[in-house]
């Protein structure tokens, strides 16, 4: 890896060639925009049950991803659509889910809290708090006892670290030296409950400790400093030399749910954190350093914008299941 | 469904109804604390807390991380050591954290010292599908604690119940597990003022009839209700039993209905194989009702399969009104 | 109860056959690997893995920490990418700990996921009481899991099906929990060598006769047996079903036989209410055999209580074969 | 408390007087013998059932004791006559209860796994790895709610620090400033696995850091380096300050339990361990001290001898429980 701290450029910059980075940046937006979508297809009733918006956090997801293929694993939350992206899925087919459609990635079964791209490397939102970890565990164990070489990333939030799934979890991939690196997004809050009120250390990160592997913690809307430390954690996995700790902290900018009364928080708090918008930072350092130009991002946000208009209206459009297969896939067909 | 004529009413909402069980318990009784996630300033997921943490301070209104094992046990220990702890989780879901605690805890603790301690926990289960939250939010799981010894388990299904249910369950000496149904939380009722309590072990006939006793628990008393009268029109009378208590079953008031209408339908929205159903269809054909039955006995559950997102599948996995109407009518109208 | 004809058997006790199954498949499967406590060296502990890790290696024979959850969870997960994993849990009350990956994961990714995963993942349980291990090392918790749609779920009672039944939950793409009482792993019998496959949804008449039909699963059909034997020198020919299945419950079987003897009397260990009698009884109450029927349907199964430590007071707690006599006899020479 | 340091005089010696001194030894005694009584009865088959002893600990069980009063708590575990009989408990209804008599301390019902003494504030020890911690956790917050000035102690072992259960309950005890010590016994085995195959840290109390409470690793078998590690985690607790998580490194001379061939460490281990005999430092101790002589010694071995004989005779000649009433105390008797 470049020596970044030398030449005094990010890591980012020095690391992934302009392609990577503008696609970076796109699907940051692309995150971003889908959200408003999915948002603004609830609030004029189009979808129905809740959802969590990752609006804000759009560094964490795609910067977590940058130094994993297709054959690496994530393993998601129930704030899940980002690091849905950010892992290579068709937004068109992720609003179909939303929409119950059967072109949806979980054929209008699974919604927003279990959408997921198993084909991308995508094992799954998850609608319980911390129940991805154990699974990314086993995942990696997958890997290294079928010698795959694919690294499993595990997103889990602050919240999910007070389960006993994320000591259990962690302990594992520790005493097994797997090649798993786990994300923990603090935006502060798990609902209502700060970190401050339910984590009995100031950094989540604090935690590595306790299971002798290396932690970290980072600035989660810097998508330069996310991406140097997945890609340090990604690359000690691959070298057989066992799991990593990071946590990148950053905010959500909308309520837990739909039925959140933000009463936990200020609204200058909320503020504060918009002005550190991790999209405007990532479009000001690529502009920086010359690799795209401000007309050039405008651009992209139109072309983001059509993408996700078409993909709303792939999904309204789709084919609603037939209530006579509610029974379908409970168990895998074996005839298939 | 009315309270006793003399006592003053107010009409409330089912989550109120608990909320002000909740209220009189916290003022009347320095033992009782509140304990669950997000259950102060967010006032609870369903909004049931509401505001007691306002009224009764953080001691008493205790927001614990997201630790429902945890949890769970922190709250058989206060119960064993002279607290009068009610646990809400956040989903009755998330009880699959927590069964260690609940079932080989709470439930066998007396049992297994010889009867030299109580624990006088509550604890109140949101269940139900409805809500478009998909597979892990929406289960009906009160047939699991139902099977377990040293438990009491009930489902009250008015406002007036859910308060008295609540009172009754706080005044008992042993654990009491409440399903609260999420669809009901918003229903309206007329509530007795103050503390009275309603017993953890009687089915109340809500509807008498003698063409058909329909036993239904939980949400399904309120479609059961609905079917009745549409029946009625067309000279059907049906007797619908709500079960209410879920461990100990009320033997005697369903066996009492089936000697006189020797037809036996049982309608609860949890998976039907095993489900509570099962064990009601059991009791009476082991008993000396069985010589009555003039029919089959019927039971409507929920299809085999988990809770699907899509809005129209998730109906068709839970007995809706239509279903109760068309099996009333057959076994009412069949054989012998 | 012999294999077909032709076929070497070797004499085995139940353990043993268990062991020869999980061997056959860890040598001619490399993705097979067993995980649980102390199933490395020491062997179980009951002794059920045996030397297998000196056969096979630590790698394949995984020791885990005390975590069951993250235990379920790493399986899940290695199932989920390629892995075909068997895990013991040394009681099956400790599976308490673990029902929520065993319930919101595995038996349910599939489904929530739009058929786009399968989970081949094998569970093992050591249950039931007379070991003297009290209430929290006896329970029968069977019909938990026999009430989740998604897993498949077995208990086998002889030598040959434990071994042909684990091959065919190794064969399965999809979740199969499997339940071993504690007290039949001494049980010796003929045993065909090599590789079978037993069905997992089919019950089987392990004696005939046409007085009352006994239908048992796990330990109680042995009693069962024995308890027909005698029936027969009284001249009432018991039909003795072995369930095998708990879900799901081959029904023809069941019905075919009830049809005949116009009396059922379900026996199993665990807690009666809500235990697999009530579901066996309610089937058939549904059903068209319920014309057939001369008299109630009658089950024997566990206390309403934990499983007390006295060994008398233990015996009490679940059915005995004077029991099953009892019953039997009252329902083959009473009513009609 | 004196400073020992300067007057080179062991905490022990210079804080408790000669009567407690005396007094402690031989508890550490009556443990030894009681667990040599139980498991020559067990060998004789006079009790059923599994029974996991403590030998060569008891200076862990003993000494974390001297800091509480009969109004402390303690939590214990599956290997829990130790702390049963440190906290104050009669041996004779110790052995009634293994026994499974009327007279023993759970009147039979729970055995050695559920051994208990309410009134001296032992609240049980526990079947479950783990399923003391949370519940310690709340009679910790009973105290503080109810502010008792009572102080839990919670014993657990190195094989439970692995179990979520440890995870949750240290995080809230220690966000609640909760009057609770977490003691582990690492006696460096959780059955046939050492830590080091089980647990990512090489020390279990440097999870602490992970809770942002004190941790501190002692030798176990000195009986003055644990009474002054819990002296100041008592005390600390006393004050409000919060929990405190002490390790006595320890070992187990016997088996894990009564089926452990042992074949996970070698003999020189084991002996190696006896010679560091927990009981034989703390009489050379006192006597080095001037606080007994041997021949005190000798003879308090004989009169507890004495002790132990009349207690097996005692139990022996106990009350059968009549299994007619093996349902009773499941619930509270409300009469009562
Ligand atoms: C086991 C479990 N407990 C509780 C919940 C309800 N719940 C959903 S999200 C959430 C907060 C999670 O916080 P965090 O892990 O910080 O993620 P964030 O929502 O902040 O992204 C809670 C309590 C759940 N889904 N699962
Ligand atoms: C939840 C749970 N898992 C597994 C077991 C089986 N088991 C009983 S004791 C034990 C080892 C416990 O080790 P440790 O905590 O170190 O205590 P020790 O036996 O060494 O005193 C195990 C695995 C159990 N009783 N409970
Ligand atoms: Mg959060
Ligand atoms: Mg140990």
């Amino acid at each position: 890896m470049p020596d970044t701290a030398q030449a005094n450029v990010p890591f980012a910059i020095a690391t992934y060639d302009p392609d990577r980075l503008r696609a970076a940046l796109r699907k940051m937006y692309l995150i971003r925009k889908f959200e408003e979508g999915a948002e603004d297809s609830y609030t004029r009733g189009l979808i129905h049950g809740t959802m969590h918006l990752s609006i804000g956090q759009e560094a964490s997801a795609v910067a977590s991803c940058m130094a994993l293929t297709d054959d690496d694993k994530i393993t998601s939350t129930h704030r899940g659509h980002g690091h849905c992206v950010a892992k290579g899925a068709d937004v068109a087919r992720m609003f179909a889910e939303f929409f119950g459609k059967e072109e949806g990635y979980c054929r209008g079964r699974g919604g927003s809290m279990h959408i997921a791209d198993v084909e991308k490397g995508n094992l799954g939102a998850n609608g319980i708090v911390g129940g991805g970890l154990p699974i990314a565990v086993g995942a990696a164990l997958s890997a290294k006892r079928l010698g795959t070489g694919a690294v499993t990333v595990c997103f889990f939030g602050d919240g999910a670290n007070n389960e006993g799934a994320f000591h259990e979890a962690l302990n594992m991939a520790a005493i097994w030296k797997l090649p798993v690196v786990f994300v923990c997004e603090n935006n502060k809050y798990g609902m209502s409950t700060s970190t401050e009120r339910s984590t009995a250390v100031a950094n989540i990160a604090d935690r590595a400790a306790a299971y002798a592997m290396p932690g970290v913690t980072v600035d989660g809307n810097d998508f330069s400093e996310v991406a140097e430390a997945v890609e340090t954690a990604v690359a000690r996995a691959r070298r057989g030399e066992g799991p990593s700790l990071i946590e990148n902290v950053t905010y959500r900018w909308r309520g837990h749910s739909k039925s959140d009364r933000n009463r936990y928080r200020t609204k200058d708090e909320i503020a504060g954190w918009v002005k550190k918008d991790p999209i405007a930072r990532m479009g000001a350092m690529l502009v920086t350093h010359g690799i795209m130009a401000e007309e050039d991002i405008a651009a992209m946000e139109t072309d983001v914008d059509d993408e996700i208009a078409e993909a709303i209206e792939f999904a309204r459009s789709g084919t609603d299941p037939d209530p006579a297969e509610v029974t379908r896939d409970v168990h895998t067909d074996r005839a298939a | 469904m009315n309270a006793a004529a003399g006592v003053r009413t107010r009409e409330m909402s089912y989550a109120e109804a608990i909320r002000d069980a909740m209220d009189i318990a916290l003022t009347e009784d320095e033992r009782v604390v509140l304990m669950g996630e997000d259950i102060g300033v967010y006032g609870g997921a369903f909004q049931v807390t509401g505001d007691l943490v306002e009224r009764h301070g953080p001691d008493r209104v205790i927001d614990t991380p997201i630790s429902e094992l945890g949890g769970a046990g922190v709250a058989v220990g206060a119960a064993m050591t002279g607290l009068r702890p009610i646990l809400e989780f956040q989903f009755s879901d998330f009880a699959t954290l927590a069964m260690e605690q609940i079932v080989n805890q709470a439930a066998k603790v007396r049992y297994m010292l010889g009867g030299a301690v109580s624990v006088p926990v509550v604890m109140r289960f949101p269940a139900g599908s409805g809500t478009g939250a998909a597979a892990q939010h929406s289960q009906s799981l009160e047939a699991w604690l139902g099977h377990v010894p040293g438990l009491k388990v009930v489902q009250p299904t008015t406002p007036e119940d859910a308060k008295g249910m609540l009172l009754a369950a706080l005044d008992d000496p042993d654990p009491v597990m409440i399903f609260e149904h999420k669809l009901l939380y918003k229903l309206k009722g007329q509530v007795p003022e103050g503390r009275y309590t309603t017993p953890l072990d009687k089915a109340v006939v809500r509807r008498a009839g003698d063409a058909v006793t329909v036993v239904a628990s939980g949400i399904m008393v309120h479609k059961a209700l609905e079917a009745a009268g549409q029946l009625a029109e067309d000279g059907i009378e049906a007797e619908v039993i709500d079960l209410r208590s879920v461990r100990p079953i009320d033997r005697e008031t369903i066996l009492e209905s089936v000697r006189k209408t020797g037809r036996l339908l049982c309608v609860y929205e949890a998976v039907k194989t095993l489900g509570i159903g099962a064990e009601i269809s059991a009791m009476v054909a082991e008993s000396d009702a069985f010589d009555f039955l003039d029919a089959p006995i019927v039971r409507l559950g929920g299809a085999e399969c988990p809770i699907p997102y899509n809005p129209d599948l998730e109906k068709a996995a839970v007995p809706q009104i239509a279903d109760i109407l068309d099996a009333a009518r057959a076994l009412a109208t069949g054989r012998r």
